[in-house]
């Protein structure tokens, strides 16, 4: 298996769920982080005095699957996550040696 | 007792025989009447609470509205009343009760000159102050309509307009002893429902047609979305604070410190309750639940919906007044929304269609007289006939026509000048830091990375 | 000068010699004099401030206790005003100050029949006015101590229930010209630590009883555990507004505008602050840390402790009654939490147990006549031996008596009919979301996903 | 009608010939007039609103200070208000107005013995009300200068300081009918601009620079550091509070019922709104956004501006007075920051610094005589010459040195003993933890891991 | 070294925590996620509107463990975070080449 | 690749950003976590009744970087995060099969 991570703009969320529905994905985990890159953060002004935000929200998406279906999930968020603009995150893909499923001790793809 | 009409109607006497300057100067009393002061102290204490009402409408609309601009809605708030007050007391009060001009528009008396106004019931400060708590209400009912996609500049601009002319206008025709107050049944609003509410919900009305729903408010098929407000004890805490307010509204417009004042007090109480309760109900039984923000509308219902007949309605007709108020801002909440008329805050409905509700009201349950309503039972269910309903729909009207053309021409003039709505970029990032320069809350309470940096962590980290 | 007690004695009179209706038609002055006219504006403008409590104790309420309830504890306090507006102006009045009926329970005059009533020294109007805030103050009390785990059916038909019937029962003994007003030594409560507070406080206890403690609120060893309130800020901002109200409260049940006035204020000011500072130094002595929450109850405390006597004590004896409410309320916040009364916000402390020591404390300390207290340095303390003392303590009894008995039944009824206690899935998912359709923040202010997908970041993203 | 200075003449001469003890005893009168008693209930309706700053001041400085010591500094208002009062009832009334002492220093009738104090104008009671929320006001516009660095005990002392000692000394010299008003041409200060706001501004002038700036506030480099406030909400609610509370603030200090209080009330008005345009626009031009927590100081800049003039000055003065109020405060803000003086609220310049603005405008612009303000047209543009401007600029450098020395030696005494500072280690964690024993945000709101565990998910988890 | 991250349900946080400790572990990493899975969503009303709320609370749990407690681990983690019910979430374990404590600089297991 | 994942005080985030900027890396992905380790919580106290808090605030650092970069990345992180107090937390280093640019496509050391 692998887990494939995902950081992509915040208002993609509900894109890159959808596609991967579509492509049969059954579960997925995300959440809140900032991210410093070179799309470069922006300045604010308190009271007259200018601040530095360095880091911009994003969201970072995390989807177990099999190792066949690995590059399908990462087309399919990157397809789903792009708006061509600088900022748009990246992808990157970890092995996995186990994967339970809690509720039912089921491991390997039928954790998934 | 009742010395509003006896006021209006000698200006406008005066006024059509032309008469003008140096003859107004009708001193304040130089040796005062403990009663006439007491008339004055009661006035000013209303007013102090009118006042007060703009913290419960900048909270309401919070409330109601999402947190990436809530700082842009609050300042709003806080300008539109500071701007308001300037533009009224230069011009507004003049237009609405100047010595000069005529039944539509009033003339003369300009930035407060004592010279231009009658000062045997009250002072001119004092009707001042009264008055210019109601011109800011007016104006900052719009802003929640507006709420979250109009540029700040726009706004400032469309508040001087609102409080310098379109609201002054209206008051010039009925308190200010124009036509309204003339007709042969005079049209009967007490406190406000057409002359103040529905003034701010009509502009709020073109307002939100004019900018169009938020971005995300309806989805690809068209159906509404729920973009829901950030925070339920503002808006819970802003209409108790408007409650408050109210018995400044409706009571101080006795002008005068009088028992009528306690039943009005009532009358206000009880409509308020059964507009909360109605609405309560009525949500609760469309969508299943008892939807909070709605109560909450539902009681600044039932308080628009007594507005106007709160002097006129015995407790009886308070209580429809306010239950049938409480009934109608649900439904008009739901119908506007699916219409396309983006109001996140339901100011339409709750001031514009329910001022409107109130005023007909008077046409409908009047029982007694009121110093407008000119005499007893005049509402149809006690026998009145259509007289006074005929005026009062006749003066909904002509509110509606006037304040929907030229608040649509004012919107529409600032559109084309500096430009009524954000940019999709802005409006996404939230109004605050694009128009403010910073969030209306801090890294540590939305947290943003800047919290460990900055806010620092709350906890003794044993650093 | 003192009114009160002299129309209570003339209703109850009438009362028992069996009169009604049409004779009750005192008609209100024709030409009323300036004094009478200023009583009636007076108790108008302090009957504002005490509706303005109904804003304090939500607040508080919501302060103290966790953000996935906190519109429903919002929406209660709206509701229990509004609906127990309605029924006590339906039934509740004349329950308690009705024409007809006896000295325990009146009747007559139902729905605000101004026939019923006697308007010698204020109007009905007024009177009502006045009178419904109180009602609203003793119904508001209970939903803080039954928060997070009730229904809100259930909530809603508990506040007809106090409302329309047990406050007014209790004020009929007193206020009303009842057998507590009409002991040897008559009852002394002038502005209501037992007839309302203890009221509210009493129904608090029997509600969070049989409630049961929230879920989580005792550890498998049986030890209470802190669940702390989420806002502080609404805690104290509430406490501001409560304190405020309570110069409404106090001062206003003179019920006449005249020089006691200020008297009362300043006993009340200086049992607010000896309250809160004695509370501050109970908690920080026996905790180690100086607890705002703790503070902010201290101050109630102390205003609740002075509400009985604010009359009838002089400074000396309102520093003593509030000093040593504050130093109770510390006391017996702890004990309950310890004997599983799980009441997050402490209202059972504040209302119920300093409503009884500020009753006793004019038996303690009373040193003027107020109108009920009959005779001058009435306290022990003072030399008045144990005369008022005793009657002070009977009252205390029988209200107690009578409250958790009445509200006991009342809350078992309802839990046999619609039930009272949610789920425990609800009550750990909040009640927000299930009785109220929506979380009471919106998700840009306790972050869910979805600020991503509809708040939107509130940052600038270069989209 | 203005008896303000009567009284303090009165009091100043039969103290100056030595007069003491029963010779004091100016009974209330037996039969009060109407009048009488207005004058009385409207002083206590205007303290009720002067108490309710309170709530105002704790809300703008929580606003604009970070959530980690959010309920250190609510907590610090409920206390400098509670102590405050204590010690001003104790010993800082007869500082400040008692029978005895001399031109700078008030003795006798200590614990508002009713004996010491003339009740022809007013009653002790509604007299002492109203001073004491003055008072309570004058403690707590020093916590937000010191806000997120302070002990709270250290500040617990200060406040008893301020109450009792410095500020009574100060009205002493003005208001208790000492030095300053038996200049040849009257210190004009009617409300307090700056005997109540300077008072306060200068002490947190101090507070400030005593405890230093606080951490990183200020760079590597020197250059200051934005650190945002936690809710902008928050300020601006507090600022409609206090623009409320004003009204009691300014007319009340009239101390009768005249038809002087509307003419007050529209000075008032006036200079709030233009307070808070100007700023607005100040800020813009410098800093290209119309920054909301400066549009809030702008309001209470031209509140403070006023203060001083506001029954001295006539419509067009008050104007000047709050508009050049709101550019002063931006400019000193931003000034002082440069300086290394981190007053997180702008508490210095919007008390401090337009409290000495207000002041010396009464002598530019003075128009009226107010009961202090002797003449006409005292004012340095309306010909009066530079008479009541050089008193004015006397007045505002007396106070600034009294109160600096003093309240500097105070806080240096403070210092020494149980400190002022809290650790670093604390600042970082905030003062919330630490000072009172938990956050002043739930872990529900300020997400921490505890959410799950007892603050518990917020929807429906299927658990 | 192995990572091994759970998904759970939040309030058994602390369940796990003491079932860690427990068996030895002396740090645990938590945050704060929302999953979409087999659990569904749920619906909110507002103003009388509906709308989906499609991701739910969870908590992910990262503790860097020995490979030979690795499995341990494992199992004590789904022993304490089982409910039985839908949603009760995943275990997955991923290998960890190196391993550093920032205080002292100690690599490897002494690391842990 | 790799990915480093850094557990670290919050406070120290900014410089250890700058540290990363300083030998030339190009985005970093940052979060807020709470660590549960050898350091130990506090107690509060409210109302009266005190109460453990267990976990406490920590920030989480992500970067992804080529292999040989890895060291240089993990000394740097290393030293910008010690503060020498217990607390300061781990370090460690995950093998990265696959890495994409979402806005480009770009793979590999280029995705960085
Ligand atoms: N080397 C990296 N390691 C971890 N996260 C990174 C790295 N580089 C970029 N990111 C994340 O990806 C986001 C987008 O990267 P950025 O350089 O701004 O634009 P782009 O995705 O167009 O290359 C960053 O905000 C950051 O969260
Ligand atoms: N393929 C996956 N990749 C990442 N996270 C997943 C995946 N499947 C499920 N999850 C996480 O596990 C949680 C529980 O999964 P769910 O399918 O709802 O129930 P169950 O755990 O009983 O199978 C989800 O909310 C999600 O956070
Ligand atoms: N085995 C582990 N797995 C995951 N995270 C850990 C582990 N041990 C420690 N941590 C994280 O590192 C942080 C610091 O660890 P701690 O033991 O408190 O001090 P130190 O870093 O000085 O060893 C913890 O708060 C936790 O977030």
């Amino acid at each position: 298996m692998e887990l494939i991570t995902a950081i992509v703009k915040p208002h993609v969320l509900d894109g890159v769920k959808d596609a991967l529905k579509g492509i049969g994905v059954q579960g997925i985990t995300a959440s809140e982080v900032k991210g410093f890159g070179r799309q470069g953060g922006h300045t604010e002004t308190y009271r007259g005095t200018e601040y530095t935000i360095d880091f911009v929200p994003k969201m970072k998406v995390e989807v177990l699957v099999d190792d066949l279906d690995a590059d399908k999930v990462v087309e399919a968020i990157a397809a789903a996550a792009r708006t061509g603009k600088i900022g748009d995150g990246k992808i990157w893909v970890t092995p996995v040696g186990r994967a339970v499923r809690i509720r039912t001790g089921e491991e390997g793809l039928d954790a998934l | 007792m009742r010395r509003k009409l006896v006021v209006a109607a000698t200006l406008v006497g005066l006024a059509t025989v032309g008469m003008a300057g140096p003859a107004w100067a009708f001193d304040r009393p130089a040796e005062p009447d403990t009663q006439y002061i007491l008339d004055n102290i009661f006035v000013f204490f209303a007013a102090v609470l009118v006042l007060f009402m703009q913290a419960g409408f900048a909270l309401v609309e919070a409330g109601l509205t999402r947190a990436k601009s809530v700082a842009n809605i609050m300042m709003k708030n806080l300008m539109d009343m500071s701007a308001g007050v300037l533009a009224f007391a230069a011009v507004g009060f003049s237009i609405a009760y100047g010595p000069e001009g005529n039944s539509f528009f009033g003339l003369g008396g300009w930035f407060l000159d004592p010279a231009g106004f009658d000062e045997s019931s009250l002072t001119l400060a004092t009707n001042f102050l009264f008055q210019a708590a109601f011109a800011a209400t007016a104006a900052t009912i719009v802003s929640g309509a507006m709420a979250e996609r109009t540029k700040f500049k726009a706004y400032f601009l469309y508040s001087f307009a609102i409080t310098a002319f379109i609201y002054p206008v209206v008051v010039r025709w009925m308190w200010g002893g124009g036509w309204l107050s003339q007709l042969e049944v005079p049209f009967g609003d007490f406190a406000g429902s057409t002359i103040v509410h529905s003034v701010g919900g009509w502009a709020a009305l073109m307002g939100a047609l004019i900018l169009g729903p938020r971005l995300g408010k309806y989805g690809a098929d068209g159906k509404p979305r729920a973009i829901p407000g950030h925070s339920i004890p503002f808006v819970v805490l802003g209409v108790f604070i408007l409650f408050i307010g109210w018995f400044g509204f409706n009571p101080g417009s006795e002008l005068a410190a009088d028992l009528a004042v306690g039943d009005i007090a009532v009358t206000t109480l009880i409509a308020a309750a059964t507009g909360a309760v109605a609405a309560t109900l009525t949500i609760w039984v469309r969508s299943g639940y008892p939807d909070v923000g709605m109560a909450a509308n539902g009681m600044l219902a039932g308080l628009v919906s007594i507005t106007a007949g709160c002097g006129a309605l015995d407790n009886w007709g308070a209580m429809w007044a306010g239950l049938i108020g409480g009934v109608i801002v649900v439904l008009s909440v739901q119908l506007l929304e699916r219409r396309r008329v983006d109001d996140p805050v339901g100011a339409v409905s709750v001031h514009g269609v329910c001022g409107a509700w109130g005023t007909l009201a008077v046409g409908l349950f009047a029982t007694k007289a009121d110093g407008f309503v000119a005499t007893e039972d005049a509402g149809l269910f006690y026998g009145g006939g259509l007289g006074q309903l005929g005026t009062q729909a006749i003066g909904v009207l002509a509110v509606f026509l006037f304040v929907t053309i030229a608040s649509g021409l004012v919107f529409l003039l600032i559109r084309a000048t500096v430009g009524l709505r954000v940019s999709e970029e802005e409006e996404i990032a939230g109004l605050d830091v694009l128009e403010h320069g910073a969030p209306g809350y801090g890294p540590d309470v939305v947290p943003t990375m800047d919290t460990a940096v900055r806010g620092a962590p709350r906890v003794p980290a044993k650093v």
